[in-house]
């Protein structure tokens, strides 16, 4: 068998095996419906507490502030439409490099009578906390703020607009969909009103996922149903998820802090093993401000669907800043919009790091890549350099 | 894997890349959608194709198609390649997935105009 | 240990053995998100595929008219609001008797602007599809019945409704979380153009479901994001819940039949055994037309919860049709709505069996209930009887 | 299990239920909410409570709560019930979930009722 390498643990996590051997239970043997008031229902209830406490102390919150979803899509959907039709009218701030779970949840409001602002920002990626303070309107009913970008991995400045949002008593929104578990996160000295957070990025099952809501925020629910969640979810608990989550919520407490160094290191021996033997590359993103196991290298005048092509055909697993969906490739839109020009970011390629990731791995992908470069620009139509 | 063996063989080793000094034609597409790119050079002899290079720009199954197709058309009556199909060029890599059926296409379209090129400029007989 | 017996399947059920086997691999191995180009991506995005293959072989659909959700409550969710919105405004038919999921989506779109009309049943929880074809309107865009309704089990005359919802070309969308699995459903013969199914119904995983959408049906998304799910449900999907909610459905299509035939039997032993040995009692529902392992049944002037804590205290696991959440016991709606008076209506108790209920577990039941519905008896004011 | 042990054991086994043929006095109550009902008849000797009987509709802890007030106010001083407050009937069946402490309340306030009726009715000393 070829060597396999994994390299794309923003995109999703195999799950820990610890968290595995806690869900299996909830399969087969303690499998009622928590809503169901006799044994069978109160047990399957006490796995879903036991991991909503895990959650809220992880966070610093309390257990009743904590929703569990069906996935960080659903979280960014419903703060930030459960705040919006909690309102009824209103202005949103945002900006241009969200996840599309908040940008296409803002576009719908937008068809729907609500006004958005879309904040640009820098060629880091970064979003200005003074753009934030000035496009707040009297009618701004919502700021939602990613804490840091899963393409590039720059880490927001989430404090700074917190405190502007808080002195104007507008609830924060922040999709901490990459940073939950990866790095700290501190809801009272962020000023943060709602969180999404997700499983599958931290080694916990897909489908689970959550969202932390301040107590005395006021929102309405938009999954209309039963009295699940405190009324703010309606629909019966993935309950086997929900109890692996909080275990991956666990572990990853344990060893969130060891694993931030660990990878920051990998990363930076997989950037300085590239430029040192590719030509024409460059990082996107913050040089320091950013996740601890993200590494986006544009490749000039390469596409990058090719690099990852030739790439996987070794094993490895990155992922594509470019896509070409349904016969058009459209180059990043945070790239785009961090003005990074087309012939770079066409070639832009994510590499994130994870719990498996070994120094080996990373001087194998390195070696890989070289060849693959070359042979690509060999076959460039020199117009295009 | 979604692409075949075929194909894939070609984007790991794409057979006559890169540029062609002195061409009798040169034809060059563009996908509007996508923006890959394909460039021919060719060389003919007595109205058959005697030499090509192809230079890409795209995603894999483009540089793959390319490679495939100079392999197709060396030896073919220049006439013949004006009239190349994408169907033929998919063919030659095992197939082509729906969302990359512009690979065929693009690269079909540059052969086209490379041996158009080549009969349109080339004195009779060349 | 006391002896345990579980008969509230249709409140959830154990995940069946196969399917956890199935899904065991998706967490830890085959863990890549199904949106990523390279093999890790692909090898999960194939389980899902065969899953959706499995899905729409056993509804006679094809693979791209079925989209995976989080729950019933998603799917019903997803079917509503996507009708509405995709046409703006307009009237729905619905009946009194839907699932909270179905109701509270309806009740929100009539916030939005739209109209409902909240059809009747008869005594035995029957809509009459007299009733659909009169209150259909020139703006009527949507007709949602449900197949069976989950408390007294009672199947609706779907095919003669889904005639009358073809002859106006009105979508008509049926919430199948009750029958999916149990009774066969027959999309094109019954006029369906939405389906909402479920899998912790069937010995599948709690968190996944689908919808069908027949090919043509205008509708859109609700969950707003990246491109999954041909754009009818964005966010990364639940891989591992999917293939073992297509295993589930396996499973189903080869021990549907069988089991429906034995279910009925013990349903029957059940309410004879039942009314034999306690004297004041009832059957809700239809008596025939009925899912094949549910038992409405009521003792008058009993509260319900005393009766299912009772049998608890038995191990056995039942459920009450009237609930005392927050302060106030309500009678269950759908009993309400079908004229049951208060006496039976607050004493209803809902027995749904399934896979591992045997004959002697009906014994034990009928044996526990007697004593405890004696000594409630015995403690009732005079009054209330 | 939500409910303690205590209270389960007064739901299983219910102590003083059923009627009261000739009672000195009989309280009763409905929560408004919920509809739960109990109905206490008291026998009393000295202005002490010497004889309980209850009836009760509702969940178990209503049924439960009803049957451990009745043993904790036999023998008790009339004037004494007339103030019992549902805190205590609900430390009998050794405390109640949140959503439950309404049948501690209905309960405590029948029997006040009853304490009330039999003090009001009967001859003074009796
Ligand atoms: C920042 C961010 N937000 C939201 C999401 C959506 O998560 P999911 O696709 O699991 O619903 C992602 C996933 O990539 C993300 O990176
Ligand atoms: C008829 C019906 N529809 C919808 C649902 C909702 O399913 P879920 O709670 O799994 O989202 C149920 C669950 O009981 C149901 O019985």
């Amino acid at each position: 068998m070829t060597r396999r390498v994994y390299l794309d643990h923003n995109a999703s996590t195999p799950v820990h095996p610890e968290v595995v051997a806690d869900m299996l239970p909830y399969f087969g043997e303690i499998f009622g419906n928590p809503s169901s008031v006799h044994a069978f229902g109160r047990e399957a209830r006490e796995g879903m507490d036991r991991a909503r406490e895990r959650v809220a102390r992880f966070l610093g919150a309390s257990a009743d502030e904590i929703v569990f979803t069906s996935g960080g899509t659903e979280s960014d959907n419903l703060a930030i439409k459960g705040l919006a039709y909690a309102r009824g009218r209103g202005h949103f701030i945002t900006s241009r490099i969200e996840h599309h779970a908040v940008l296409r949840a803002c576009q719908w409001l937008e068809t729907q009578g609500f006004e958005v602002t879309y904040l640009p920002v820098d060629e880091l990626g970064m979003v200005d906390p003074g753009d934030v303070k000035r496009a707040i309107r009297p009618d701004t009913i919502g700021i939602t703020i990613m804490h840091a970008n899963s393409e590039v991995g720059t880490i927001q400045p989430i404090a700074a607009i917190g405190a502007i949002a808080r002195e104007h008593a507008i609830p924060l929104h922040v999709d901490a969909v990459q940073t939950f578990g990866k790095v700290p996160i501190d809801l009272d000295a962020m000023g943060i009103a709602l969180l999404s957070f997700s499983g599958h990025k931290i080694y916990g099952p897909k489908g689970v996922a959550g969202l932390y809501v301040r107590k005395g925020t006021k929102m309405v629910t938009i999954q209309h149903g039963g009295e699940h969640e405190r009324r703010r979810r309606a629909g019966t608990e993935n309950v086997a998820g929900i109890v692996g989550f909080g275990k991956a919520v666990e572990v990853r407490a344990r060893d969130m802090a060891g694993e931030a160094v660990r990878l920051a290191a990998l990363r930076d021996r997989l950037w300085d093993g590239i430029r040192a033997r590719v030509p024409d590359v460059k990082l996107n993103g913050h040089p320091t401000d950013r996740l601890p196991g993200t590494a986006n290298i544009s490749y000039r005048n390469v596409e990058s669907e090719s690099v990852v092509l030739g790439l996987d055909l070794k094993g490895i697993g990155v992922s594509a800043g470019s896509a070409c969906t349904s016969g058009s490739v459209e180059p990043s839109y945070v790239l785009v919009a961090m003005g990074v020009a087309l012939g770079w970011a066409m070639g832009a390629v994510r590499h994130s790091l994870g719990r498996s990731t070994a120094a080996d791995d990373i001087d194998y992908v390195i070696e890989s890549v070289e060849p693959i470069v070359k042979k690509l620009r060999g076959a460039l139509p020199v117009g295009a350099r | 894997m979604r692409y075949s063996p075929t194909l894939i063989d070609h984007f790991l080793n794409p057979r006559n890349a890169g540029l062609m000094r002195d061409p009798d034609g040169v034809g060059e597409e563009q996908d509007a959608g996508c923006g890959d790119l394909a460039r021919f050079f060719l060389k003919s002899a007595r109205g058959v194709v005697s030499d090509v290079r192809f230079q890409a720009y795209g995603c894999g199954p483009t540089i793959a198609a390319a490679s495939a197709a100079s392999e197709l058309i060396t030896g073919r009556a220049l006439g013949d390649v004006t009239h190349l199909e994408a169907t033929e060029v998919e063919r030659a890599v095992d197939g082509l997935p729906e969302d990359r059926k512009h690979a065929a296409d693009v690269v079909a379209r540059a052969l086209r105009a490379a041996a158009r090129a080549c009969l349109g400029g080339a004195p009779e007989g060349g």
